[in-house]
């Protein structure tokens, strides 16, 4: 358990500058994540196309640098990705925090998977894995709700 | 007093929390145990162990002695007048939900009035919420200052004809105030309104004595009081007790037990439905004997000590924050760091060894009110020194670090 | 399978009642504890304790990964189909308590019928009888026929449409008689009416499978499997937990709270208010442990043929008298004595290191039905051999001698 | 812990064939006793004058030996006392099996002072001791009544 592997620097950069915060404009669906233990909460804001693509995306929320990192990077990520391959991000992530999956997908560029891997030192902190799967799994309700 | 000698009765010290000292700062949440109470409870159930009250062979005996001896000595160590005033229970929190139940069936109705606190413990909170569904009944919260103090004036301030119960904490579990309890009960007492004290924190910290602080109900959880997990107590007056119908229902605590009705024993037994935990009330007596042993004003010295170095060296470090400043407190230290959520403070803290809690711990309505959704909260136990102090700032000092703060 | 072996894992055995080897006999009362589940205790409390859920330091990463792998080893040991199926308990009591209460709460209004067996242990009746005063439901007794075994014919003749929940026990702890259980629940499933199984006694002698059972509800209490006191398990089918109201409130099990309103978290978290039994959880998933070792198979196996044994030779013995003759039965024998008292024998038999119970075994209704006020009964656990039967039985026959019979 | 302490011939006696069994004839006061634990139940029937005597007494019951045998020695002993005796008598036995004093009372014959011994091998039984004094507890409410 290493804490640098846990704060990279990538993890406190978004942690402390996240990116997409706030109510993206016209966002046509949008979801709630709390964890009632902790009390992190993340809403996540979504402008879907009829095409199944992800406009706009963005989030607001509070929480550990953990949480808001990873909702920060997940908007950059996912923004303009359609469903189908934001649902497979989705699921590689998981799998990789929770699983100990490699991540596979090769959609993403390599700075993208740099940015993704770095929440991947959570998964030798088993509390704070919460922390870095809630933004996602939120995203998977705005998704669904459309 | 020797800390180092009394640390050594708490088997968990002697390991190493990655690769550190275990400095553990989390009695308020839970307290570790001593050797004495788990090896009472393995000698229980290697020498001992029955179900209680229900047979009459030898091992029966021996155990219906034993769980009934630890409530003498609860009634003892919290001076209740009565043995029959000592109601085990699984936690604080059945305490409160059974008196909720039991005394808001009976006594509250609609329209009546329930007065807690902001500080109060979502335990002390949600079962009165149900109530309040139930009967149609009024929760109101008296406010505190900015010192995060409860003050009598806003709770005089609340009181009507309709209040039927004030239930407030003994002492904060996230400032560690201490609650003026003597005078509100009096207040309380001299307009005959009956008052519930969540003592989950009290306990551990403060001499009791039932029959001069005079409340109504007490409650009290065991695991936080260097005894056994599942485990609490419930102190109410006899003459509440009597008239209370039960709570749980099932086997010895009736009376008769026909097709068309049921008759129910009386107190304590009307509420200890079912198998009760009974190795755990009993290795409690154990934690009893070791809090005497060393004097509860000992602990309490101790702890104070400790507790105003450590208030001292945070006032002097610009970039911790206090939450709360109550003038007459105990055990607990709640703090933030700005710009390093309390999460990431205890997760660092934890690599030095360091355990403490981080959250609402519990208090949401606190938290509201104080705009944060979380603090970070080092409280004190028996076994804790001014070194262990030390280590805590030290690892704060680490936080701003790796933050690059 | 050598029970000798068995025993040895019971320190409990090594010691010696009025100078006799101890003949334990008492095991549907309370069963005794493996070395393992004991030490387990030890040491959770003196290497991993701390509270669970709620701190994010390593002992309560380490306390709350024990806690919730234990909730895994259960849905597993009972096959449920989900996790959030398993609900951590005081005690089958409890367990029952929380279903009549909240279940009810939502499902059963004036007027509405709840069908028990006149074979109930209080725990399974009470709770019904608080929710028939408040609701002003009714409580319909399946009656029993002379061997004391229950009949489907009986409960169908009792269901109408107003039948809104049928709770029975899956073996009776005073006659032994295995309730058809499968075929009463295939009967209520066609009609849509739900089934709680008070399992207290079906779980330490038969093999659990939740999803071929079908059974709605289904209350263990893990001290009767040689687990921890004060502990139990509620299995519910997750449609009903989804949509019950909570039970207990306190820390834990909240979504948010205001001033206003409360939200509730999801299940099994919403059922599980306030610091939890970390300990006797963690600890039992040794007892699980344990029978999956040698086997639940095999245990009954063993059991069945202590059970014949001893029924063959009362049946021998005219001047002991059988309780029930149930076709199919496990694990407890009831018998009398003419012209001596149950506690007497009770007594009696103690003096040669034999445990039983005697009394009306929390089944009045029951005991009124058969016109005595009082049963002694015999109960085997997985450590009893036809031996521990030998001498009863001649603990039983001295009865005779001392009383002059 | 001696069994044969516990069940003497003349607990074995009165167990088997209870004295006073049944309603007296014109009781004016009666009580119940009953350990919901056991089972055990007593009712005490008492014919009393305006005297403060006890001019007869009866009980009715079911239980193991010692509650019987209690029962039916406390009927024999206390017919035709009065009040006041018989509630020192029946402290004189709480105390004999509760805190192991010894019976003082003169007022008592040899026999009966024999009789009410017998009742003592009780106090190395613990469970048992429930049996043993229900009878007499009950017999204070009767008196109360009155
Ligand atoms: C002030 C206060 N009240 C009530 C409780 C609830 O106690 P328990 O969880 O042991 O039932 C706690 C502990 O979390 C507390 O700190
Ligand atoms: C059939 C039955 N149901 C319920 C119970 C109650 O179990 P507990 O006392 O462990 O809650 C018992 C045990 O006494 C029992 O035998």
């Amino acid at each position: 358990m290493e804490l640098k592997e846990l704060y990279q620097e990538i993890i406190l950069d978004h942690g402390k500058n996240p990116r997409n915060f706030g109510k993206c404009k016209d966002f046509t669906s949008d979801a709630k994540g709390h964890n009632p233990l902790c009390g992190d909460k993340v809403h996540i804001y979504a402008q879907l196309d009829k095409n199944k693509k992800i406009l706009d995306l963005s989030f607001e929320g509070e929480g550990c640098a953990i949480s808001l990192a990873s909702a920060s990077i997940l908007t950059d990520i996912l923004k303009g990705k359609d469903f189908n391959l934001a649902k497979a991000i989705t699921d590689n992530f998981l799998n990789l925090i929770k699983e100990n999956k490699s991540i596979t997908l090769n959609s993403l560029n390599e700075d993208q998977k740099t940015t993704l891997m770095s929440l991947s030192g959570v998964k030798d902190f088993p509390m704070r894995v919460k922390c870095a799967t809630m933004a996602w799994h939120t995203l998977s309700s705005v998704l669904e709700k459309k | 007093m020797n800390i180092d000698q009394i640390k050594n009765n708490f088997p968990i010290f002697k390991k190493k929390i990655n690769n550190k000292p275990l400095v553990y700062l989390d009695s308020a949440n839970s307290s570790q145990k001593p050797k004495s109470v788990i090896d009472r409870m393995s000698y229980f159930y290697e020498n001992e162990f029955s179900n209680v009250g229900r047979s009459v062979h030898s091992l029966a005996v021996t155990a219906t002695n034993r769980f009934e001896e630890t409530r003498d000595l609860v009634k003892k160590f919290i001076n209740a007048k009565h043995r029959e005033e000592i109601i085990f229970t699984k936690g604080a929190t059945e305490g409160i939900n059974l008196v909720a139940n039991s005394f808001g069936e009976k006594y509250i109705n609609e329209g009546d009035e329930i007065i807690l606190t902001e500080l109060e413990h979502h335990s002390n909170y949600v079962p009165w919420h149900y109530l309040r569904n139930k009967k149609k009944a009024v929760i109101k919260f008296a406010k505190i200052n900015e010192n995060l103090e409860i003050q009598i004036d806003e709770i005089k301030k609340l009181i009507t004809n309709k209040t039927k119960i004030i239930a407030i904490t003994h002492i904060s579990n996230v400032t560690g105030g201490i609650t003026p309890l003597k005078e509100i009960i009096d207040l309380a007492s001299s307009k005959k309104i009956p008052v519930l004290v969540d003592g989950t924190q009290g306990a551990p910290h403060l001499k009791l004595d039932m029959q001069k602080l005079g409340c109504d109900f007490y409650v009290i959880s065991c695991h936080k009081l260097y005894g056994p997990n599942g485990l609490g107590i419930l102190y109410g007056k006899k003459k509440w007790l009597d008239e209370m119908p039960p709570y749980q229902g099932g086997g010895g605590m009736i009376d008769e037990v026909k097709k068309e009705n049921i008759t129910f024993a009386e107190s304590p037994t009307k509420f200890e439905a079912g198998t009760m935990q009974t190795a755990e009330v009993v290795a409690f007596s154990e934690s009893i004997k070791l809090i005497e042993k060393i004097g509860l004003d000992k602990i309490s010295e101790n702890e104070n000590d400790v507790l105003r170095y450590g208030i001292d060296k945070i006032r002097k470090n610009n970039s911790i924050n206090l939450v709360g400043d109550p003038k007459n407190k105990a055990s607990v230290i709640s703090f933030t760091l700005k710009g390093i959520h309390p999460h990431d403070i205890a997760t660092i803290l934890d690599d030095d060894g360091v355990a403490i809690r981080a959250g609402h711990h519990c208090c949401q309505i606190l938290h509201e009110k104080i705009g944060m959704s979380a603090t970070a909260r080092a409280s004190i136990g028996l076994y804790n020194t001014k070194e262990d102090i030390d280590i805590l700032i030290n690892a704060i000092e680490k936080c701003k670090k790796v933050f690059k703060i």
